[in-house]
């Protein structure tokens, strides 16, 4: 296994060089640049600006500088706040994303796997729909429907929480919630469906044979095999959810790196960009080897053909 | 005559691993460890043995199910383990298993109707009603009333899904079939009904079937020749009757010894040779002759060498110490079978 | 009463006329027996025709570009039933234009990833080895590619073609399928069933088809009706990139931005719009669930 | 209990929290580009001249007194004593000499150099054509007095230099991060930033907060009564408005227009809308037909309801827009005005030749994706269509690439805004100069460029109104560009905000700014 | 005589299918004594193991339904209405069970020493310590004696012997007052069989635990059980104790299926079998379900309903020719 990871993550250096290299030729294709303005910068400003930033070169040396930079661990300034580097920019808003996805993520494991069992207890009966509704709050209302709606309710009339920010745990509830309830609706949805397909298999009689309590049943027995989808699932989901915040974000004025995904993209924000995307790209790498390890720890029978 | 059968040194070993993270290999469980036999065609070989001696898997090893670690199967002059995937494949419409386990070889999502179908449609170019035709045919030969068409194999109980995997194995005509513990859920009348039918087979149609069992009376019955295995290797191979009435191991006497018989009174004053010691771990089993632990005639010798698999005129057997036992034997011989 | 004995084999032969059940005529009379997921079905049916026949229902009152400047974000009257949206046009019209656009889009693309995705994922993950971590990997490739470059060099390059809109989303709907699929098929394959069917001499192809997926489909059929919604959604941002319906037609994801927007002081421009995205929403899980639970014999409650 | 809302503590101690929309990019004043790091710089710099809180005239910051030659084309300026840098360096001549060498060096790139081009060979010594900076019109008489000598007499000057590119920069601490003309080091954070204004900047976390403190070694620092400004970047505006309700924001950046009907009905009090100096106008391609003919440019911009746009859609009491420059900019007043004429506008299509609107390909309206964007297009849209039969389509593209495709006038009609840099016509009407390069349109026009010319040469005031008068005749009368309405900027603010004024600049000294709560009015 | 450890009546099963109702189990009645061995011999499909699930409810629910019948624990308990609480204290702890199908009724998801461990740690107040050393002597009584590492291991690794062992240790670990072991010993050779029963009698000598024994090896049957109950399409048509069954048959289907037993027969020739197939069990059964395949029916054996009656002292048959001595079966 260990041999496993290892090759994995030396398998992440081709799989980065090739994100790199397409993310740096898509977005120097991408019309637009990082100085383009409604206001028109003066062409020689212009010149001089991207001899700065080396973006008066061939494109192939540039990202050949690029990367030089990036094997010495430098990511390069950013153009949007010229005065910071990428590096740094990551370093302050990743914590922040970090925080908010693990707390959202757990918030979404934990009711999403309570409600989809609850619902597979006794599926097609009101014990079945009413969690299911429950959990398809987070799809029906999008991110920007319903972190809105909670501020109002419990921000500005209940004066529970707090409407923005992200310093005390009143700041964070809300956001939580909103970025959680999304992937609560497909965590409960996906453990219903893989909690029903396990309850009714015969080692759950055996379970109750045993004298082994519901609770027990589900939580020692049915649980491992029934989140397998979720976990699955939970790659994507997380990988996603550490850098799909920005609509929360905004909505909650998080100093996250949500923003820095889409903002460096709509901004043009070369270096950021790259950035974002290579420390992404890791991230979901990185993710799915954890869901791959994962899989085979709950499942006995896979096993790993490195 | 080439047998239609060769295995040749087969072995298959399943690597012991601990831990998830820092995995390390702690070792093998040789459950098949260098098995040579041949069968003729038509021929029914019992294959007999302790509980975990390695004889499911020296069966999926022979098919191919699992792929043995090193060894030789030839079907009719076809070395199976040299085939490409696609030969394999199609060639297995000659070989087929019926699993010990039948409900979990059952796709749940899948009715009778369907799994057998599948088997049809696997290997032949028929249209659906003669498959329905053939399926009803089949369902029948086993026991199983059309009614059961239908259903799924949650609804059946243990014999009756015994019986599906049957049919499913004799659905695409094979020439080859190894049985592990086909009829160990039927009731005795169905058993009979089954063991017929398998008889008939092999007998008209030349099916080659290799039998698992633990019901020695069944083997005596059915099989031509048995084979008994013990840790991963074969210790005796000879005809059926002879190796039931006269085995000559010790591990098969105390087999035959244990088998129970349906007479409540003989039954119960009847005196068995149990077997003292632990049985030994396929994981290190012991030095040479793996039966030494347990054998009441081991002595220091056993432990050095692998006995080989000898002949001894009416069968063959893989203990030193044969001929001494014999003599020992006939001094106070006691009845068995 | 001879004949009663002779009757036995008859009553087989009843049984033979039946045709044979399958997977798919059992899950549909189980189906037919699961009051929500039929209530989902019909109001899916219900939803669908409404949204087709929009353009008869509009000719008759009012286009769905039909302003009225005197009559901004008027709330639900007898002219206007469900409300004006802030250029005085009317809800009701807009938002079965806009169901048509998002049902069409929703379910379209989600056909098409699901499809991709599960081939996909099946491939990789029955085959392993080599080929399902190289597989893998161009999934992690494509997660990881700035989606909203990748869409705007599309529309840049090849034009605000209906067909591109698709081409996006199936760039990336069908990654997260793929990757649950491969992960149900790792477990799936291990199964004694697959090892029995293999033994069988079935073609991969076949296994993989005939076998494995049916029992997987519950799954997919959860995460795909999930995934009607979060297309919707998305290409409501496609439209915000410009890729997709240009204004003044509109879809459900894009009057429901809208709508969020004025939820304040124009409530029914959310609710309407969101409670039918919520209703089709509803229907597709319950249909969904009760699909699953329809193709999971041992689930039957019949 | 209830808790004290941040507004409420903030009246107490004087801690200012200001909705700022986006996040500022950076705080070099010579390279920023935007409103939102001008108000932030504003408040850490201090120029030779500093702005009235109330219309923004010409005050003495570092200058106490000034003189202006006969000519009008020499300022001479006699900075005080007692102003300071923040690490306690006296604010001296050479100091300015140096921020304006540093700015005209083309190696940093700053965007907003132009600024200084009134000067006497400025924009020389930017392009290189002039080598040696001392032939820049700048000149140190001694450490207290400092001279500029401009290209030609420009009445507005003395309000051009409140702007930030005329800010002082302290060059030591720029050397000591980085080579003068070096983009983007270190100096302008935390810790390392010195300045000469009213604050000292404290701390800046990007997309969180930026916090400006009182500084105790600026000249005027008796006055500032502001203990602390608290800049929070929301660049949602619905997210601000709501921060505002929740007693979270003395003031907001915008409001969103779906509220401002609600507050000026419910908190007249609280929403204050204030003019700006900004026209939202339509560029149309003068190039490429149907929009070359001028009598379809008519039409369409005369089938514009703009009242109904102003009353109905955007509702934040913007005016309608019938010229491009904004009324009342320093005293000007555009005597040219498009009709509203929907009956004149069909005739005038039917004239172009597509009676009816038949026979007009179809016009491609092009926006940047943006809900107020997008409304107005459908409006107009709709109204062209039915004022005039035309089949309008509207095209959204992404920021950058709207931006692209406009720079490449690769279109047929476009959305576009303008706010102008200072107080002055031409601010506006140097945009469409031909070969201007926010011209944008193709279109060209000898006697305008003539014109905008000569009233850069005018010392008049007067006369150099009545020029624009004429350059914006001429604009009006060929109409590469369509206006729709003049902005406004809606915002909301708490009462106990005092010393801040509405101005077209939305400019304030953030230095006469104090809190102040009136008791018993909440809620 | 004391009351019996288990005394059902009138039990009724059924499973409600899209193919109709299915009759698995119809209106039986039997009882367990302590410290006895029932066996259940029977007709695959006739019911035996529904029987044993539906008393503790085990069954699927839906489609499975106990149409009537009470099943008297310990002469106070009802196990069929009981609440799942109460049940759940004597479920794996008084009663245990072994399930037929070893290979599904494992969770392959857990290892197995977790699995053995189990029914200890839920009722009782062991350690785990205490409870894994516990379940290795356990696994060692059935004959795997490399228990410490074979605890760690998952069920997909044992073969099909030891994981019917692993179950049997699993039941056994209680120390129950009930055990019902379905077929638990059909995947063992005889000498692990004969080691089994072994384990189980001596428990029994020892705790006087009652076991419903359901086997279709005779031997095992002939030599383990104190009383036979003979199961035939959901019915029990014959009860006696072991040796009446095997000497006396009073059902014709009992002495068919001791026709069939191959050890008694000759090689090489066929099996003896009962023609015909078993009854549909969702079709609607008058009279003796065995009547379409029965050598000794007539027209009433299919009309008349039957009742399992004694015919002899503590003799219980089925047939009605031989309630009314119409024929003798004696072997
Ligand atoms: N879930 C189910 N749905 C429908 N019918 C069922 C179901 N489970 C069992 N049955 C039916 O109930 C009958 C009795 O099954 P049971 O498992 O008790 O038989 P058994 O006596 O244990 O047989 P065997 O010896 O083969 O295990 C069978 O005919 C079977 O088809
Ligand atoms: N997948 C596997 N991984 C590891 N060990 C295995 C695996 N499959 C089987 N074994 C081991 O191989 C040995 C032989 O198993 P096999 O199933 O062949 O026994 P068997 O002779 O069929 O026994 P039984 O009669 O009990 O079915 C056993 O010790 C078992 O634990
Ligand atoms: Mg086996
Ligand atoms: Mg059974």
């Amino acid at each position: 296994m260990l041999r496993y990871i290892a090759k994995r993550l030396l398998g992440m250096i081709p799989v980065l060089l090739i994100i790199s290299s397409l993310t740096f030729f898509m977005i120097h294709k991408a019309p637009g640049g990082p100085f383009s303005k409604d206001k028109q910068v003066s062409p020689e400003v212009l010149k001089n600006i991207e001899k700065h930033y080396w973006l008066d070169r061939p494109i192939p040396v540039q990202y050949l500088h690029y990367m030089g930079n990036v094997l010495k661990g430098d990511l390069g300034p950013s153009f949007k706040y010229p005065s910071r580097t990428v590096n740094e920019l990551i370093a302050d808003s990743f914590p922040v994303s970090l925080e908010l996805g693990c707390y959202a993520l757990l918030f979404a494991m934990f009711v999403g796997v309570i409600l989809g069992s609850l619902a597979s207890l006794r599926p097609n009966t009101i014990f079945d729909y009413a969690p299911m509704s429950l959990s398809m709050i987070g799809i029906c209302a999008p991110t920007f429907v319903i972190g809105p709606i909670l501020v109002l309710v419990f921000g500005n009339y209940f004066k529970w929480f707090n409407t923005g920010g992200w310093d005390s745990a009143r700041d964070k509830v809300l956001p939580v919630i909103t970025l959680g309830l999304y992937y609560c609706a497909y965590i409960a949805r996906l453990s219903r469906g893989g909690m029903l397909e396990i309850m009714n298999q015969d080692f759950i009689r055996t379970a109750r044979a045993k004298g082994a309590s519901t609770f027990r049943v589900i939580v020692l027995h049915a649980m491992r095999g029934g989140v397998l989808p979720v976990v699955s699932f939970l790659g994507p989901a997380a990988a996603g959810i550490i850098t799909g915040s920005f609509v929360v974000e905004k909505i909650f004025r998080i100093p996250g790196l949500g923003r820095f995904f889409v903002e460096s993209a709509f901004g043009r924000d070369y270096t950021m960009m790259m950035g974002t995307v290579l420390f992404y790209a890791f991230f979901v790498i990185l993710f799915n080897l954890v869901v791959d390890v994962v899989q085979t720890w709950l499942n006995p029978k896979i096993t790993i053909d490195s | 005559m080439n047998p239609f059968l060769q295995i040749r040194e087969l072995k298959t070993h399943f690597p012991i691993s601990k831990g998830i993270i820092f995995q390390r290999e702690v070792g093998k469980v040789k459950a098949v460890d260098g098995v040579n036999l041949e069968l003729q065609q038509g021929e029914i070989l019992g294959l007999v043995g302790e509980s975990g001696c390695g004889k499911s898997t020296l069966g999926r090893s022979i098919l191919h199910i699992i792929r043995p670690t090193s060894g030789q199967v030839l079907l009719d002059g076809v070395n199976l383990t040299l085939l490409e995937p696609e030969a394999l494949r199609s060639a297995r419409k000659d070989f087929q298993m019926i699993f010990q386990d039948p409900y979990a070889t059952l796709n749940p999502r899948m009715t009778v109707y369907d799994t057998l179908a599948e088997a049809f449609r696997a290997h032949f170019k028929v249209k659906g009603n003669a498959i329905k035709a053939e399926v009803v045919q089949l369902l029948g030969k086993v026991g199983l009333p059309a009614s059961a068409l239908n259903k799924y194999p949650h609804e059946f109980s243990g014999g009756q899904r015994q019986r599906i995997a049957i049919a499913r194995a004799l659905a695409v005509k094979p020439k080859l079939i190894v049985a592990d513990e086909p009829v160990s859920a039927l009731d005795v009348s169905v058993q009979a009904q089954i063991i017929n039918l398998l008889a008939k087979l092999c007998r008209e149609l030349g099916l080659t079937l290799i039998f698992i069992s633990h019901d020695l009376s069944v083997v005596k019955h059915i099989a031509d020749r048995v084979a008994v295995m013990y840790l991963g290797k074969i210790v005796e191979l000879g005809p059926a009757v002879t190796v039931v009435e006269r085995p000559l191991m010790p591990y098969t006497k105390a087999l035959v010894s244990a088998v129970p018989i349906p007479d409540p009174v003989l039954e119960k004053s009847r005196k068995r040779m149990l077997l003292t010691g632990d049985p030994p771990s396929p994981i290190n089993p012991p030095s040479g002759c793996p039966f030494r632990t347990r054998c009441p005639y081991a002595i220091e010798k056993c432990a050095q060498v692998v006995p080989p698999l000898e002949d001894f005129g009416t069968q063959f057997a893989a203990c030193i110490r044969i001929r001494e036992i014999q003599g020992l034997e006939s001094v106070g011989s006691s009845r068995a079978g | 009463m001879e004949s009663t004995l002779k009757e036995q084999p008859a009553s087989e032969t009843q049984v033979d006329i039946r045709p044979p059940s399958s997977l798919w005529r059992d899950a549909w009379i189980r189906l037919s027996k699961n009051k929500m997921a039929l209530m989902g079905l019909w109001f899916l049916i219900l939803l669908i025709l409404f949204a087709l026949s929009a353009p008869i229902i509009a000719s008759r009152t009012y286009a769905y570009d039909k302003q009225d400047l005197s009559m901004t974000s008027a709330p639900p009257s007898g002219r206007h039933w469900l409300g004006t949206d802030v250029l005085g046009r009317d809800l009701a019209i807009r938002i079965l234009y806009g169901a048509q656009v998002s049902l069409a889009v929703g379910l379209a693309a989600t056909i098409v990833a699901i499809t991709i995705g599960v081939l996909y994922g099946s491939i990789a993950g029955f085959i392993g080895g080599k080929l399902d971590s190289m597989m893998m990997r161009f999934v992690d490739i494509m997660y990881s590619l700035p989606f909203t470059i990748f869409v705007i060099l599309l529309m840049v390059f090849y034009g605000r073609k209906f067909v591109n809109l698709f081409l996006a989303i199936g760039a990336v709907e069908w990654l997260t399928m793929a990757r649950v699929v491969r992960g149900q098929m790792l477990s799936l394959k291990r199964q004694e069933f697959v090892e029995a069917a293999f033994a069988l001499g079935l073609r991969r192809r076949r296994i993989i088809l005939r076998h494995i997926i049916p029992n997987m489909l519950g799954i997919i059929i959860i995460y795909a009706t999930l995934s009607v919604p979060s297309i919707m959604l998305l290409e409501a941002f496609l439209s915000f990139l410009g890729l997709g319906i240009q204004p003044p037609m509109c879809s459900l994801g894009v009057l429901i931005e809208e709508g969020a927007r004025n939820m304040e002081e124009s409530p029914w421009m959310l609710v309407f719009p969101a409670a039918v995205f919520s209703l089709t929403l509803f229907s597709l899980n319950f249909l969904g669930d009760g699909l699953r639970d329809a193709l999971d014999p041992r689930a039957s409650k019949d | 209990g209830k808790r004290v809302t941040r507004v409420e503590a903030g009246d107490q101690t004087q801690v200012y929290h200001r909705g700022n929309g986006a996040d500022p990019s950076d705080l070099d004043p010579q390279l920023i580009t935007g409103d939102i790091e001008h108000h932030i710089v504003s408040s850490l710099l201090e120029g030779l001249v500093a702005e009235d809180p109330k219309d923004l005239h010409p005050v003495p910051g570092v200058a106490e007194r000034w003189e202006i030659s006969e000519d009008g084309k020499t300022y001479t300026f006699y900075l005080r004593k007692n102003a300071r840098w923040s690490n306690g360096d006296a604010v001296t001549a050479d100091d300015f000499y140096k921020s304006y060498q540093r700015i005209l060096s083309p190696g940093l790139g700053s965007e907003y150099n132009y600024m200084l081009f009134v000067v006497e060979n400025a924009e020389e010594f930017n392009t290189e054509k002039v080598k040696d900076f001392k032939q820049v019109g700048f000149q140190v008489i001694d450490p207290y007095t400092f001279q500029v000598k401009l290209k030609n007499s420009t009445p507005y000057f003395l309000s051009l230099i409140t702007h930030p590119s005329w800010y002082p920069v302290h060059m030591p601490t720029i050397l000591k991060f980085g080579k003068m003309d070096e983009r983007g080091t270190r100096w302008t954070r935390p810790g390392n930033f010195v300045g000469n204004g009213a604050f000292r900047l404290s701390e800046w976390k990007v997309n969180n907060v930026l916090v400006v403190t009182n500084s105790p070694t600026y000249w005027d620092a008796k006055v500032v009564r502001l203990k602390e400004i608290r800049f929070y970047p929301t660049d949602n505006q619905d997210a601000e408005e709501r921060s505002f309700r929740a007693g979270q924001l003395h003031s907001t950046y915008e409001v969103p227009l779906t509220k401002i009907e609600v507050y000026k009905k419910q908190y007249p009090d609280l929403i204050h809308i204030d003019p700006l100096l900004s026209t939202y106008f339509y560029r149309v391609n003068v190039k490429k037909p149907p929009m070359d003919n001028l009598k379809l440019r008519k039409a369409l911009a005369m089938a514009i309801d703009r009242e109904l746009i102003v009353e109905k859609i955007r509702r934040g009491g913007e005016l309608p827009a019938y010229n491009l420059t904004p009324p009342g900019t320093a005293g000007y007043t555009a005597r040219a005005q498009i009709k509203k004429d929907f009956a004149g506008a069909k005739k005038l299509l039917a004239e172009a030749g597509y009676p009816d609107g038949k026979g007009c390909p179809p016009i491609e309206i092009l926006i940047n994706t943006h809900e107020a964007h997008k409304t107005i297009a459908e409006a107009i849209q709709s109204m062209w269509k039915e004022n005039l039969g035309l089949e309008v389509t509207i095209a959204n593209q992404e920021w950058k690439v709207y931006l692209d495709t406009q720079k490449r006038i690769d279109y047929q009609v476009c959305r576009a805004g303008w706010s102008g840099d200072y107080v002055d016509p031409n601010s506006f009407l140097d945009l469409f100069l031909t070969g201007g390069g926010n011209n944008e349109t193709g279109w060209s026009n000898k006697e305008y460029d003539n014109l905008i010319a000569e009233a850069g040469r005018t010392g008049d005031q007067q006369k150099r109104m009545e020029v624009f008068q004429k350059a914006e005749a001429i604009l009006m009368d060929e109409l590469p560009i369509i206006p729709i309405y003049f902005y406004t900027r809606p915002v909301l603010r708490q009462p106990s905000l005092k010393g801040y004024y509405p101005n077209i600049l939305d400019l304030h000294p953030f230095k006469w700014v104090y809190l102040e709560s009136t008791p018993g009015k909440k809620e | 005589m004391a009351t019996p450890l288990l005394q059902v009546d009138d039990l009724a099963v059924s499973f409600h299918t899209r193919n109709g109702i299915v009759r698995a189990v119809r209106n039986i009645s039997f009882q367990v004594n302590r410290g006895e061995t029932l066996g259940i011999v029977g007709e695959s499909g006739s019911g035996k193991s529904v029987c044993c699930y539906s008393l503790l409810r085990l069954l699927p629910m839906p489609p499975g339904r106990i149409e009537s019948g009470k099943a008297i624990f310990d002469g106070s308990m009802d196990l069929l209405s009981a609440s799942i609480r109460d049940l759940n204290k004597v479920r794996g702890k008084r009663i245990s069970m072994i399930f037929q199908d070893p290979m599904t009724s494992l969770n392959p998801y857990l290892k197995v020493g977790q699995q053995i461990m189990e029914p200890l740690l839920i009722h009782g107040s062991t350690t785990k310590a205490a409870a894994r050393a516990q379940a290795i002597e356990m696994l060692k009584s059935v004959g795997i004696h490399d228990g410490e590492q074979r605890m760690e291991a998952y069920p997909h690794q044992f073969s099909g012997g030891m994981r019917q062992r692993v179950m049997i240790a699993m039941a056994l670990i209680t120390k129950p007052d009930l055990l019902i072991a379905d077929e638990p010993t059909t995947a063992l050779d005889v000498t692990v069989q004969a080691q089994i029963l072994e384990l189980i009698k001596k428990m029994q000598g020892e705790l006087g635990t009652a076991v419903i024994f359901i086997s279709h090896d005779m031997g095992v049957v002939a030599g383990f059980c104190d009383r036979v109950n003979v199961m035939y399409a959901g019915k029990i048509v014959e009860s006696a104790g072991t040796q009446k069954i095997f000497e006396e048959p009073q059902h014709p289907y009992n002495k068919a299926l001791q026709k069939s037993i191959p050890s008694l027969q000759q090689k090489g020739k066929e099996l003896f079998t009962i023609e015909g197939l078993p009854p549909d069990l969702a079709g609607d059964l008058r009279g003796c379900p065995f009547a379409p395949r029965c050598a000794y029916a007539v027209d009433y054996c299919r009309r008349d309903p039957v009742e399992l009656l004694e015919t002899r002292p503590g003799h219980y048959s089925a047939c009605l020719r031989v309630q009314r001595k119409e024929i003798t079966l004696q072997s």
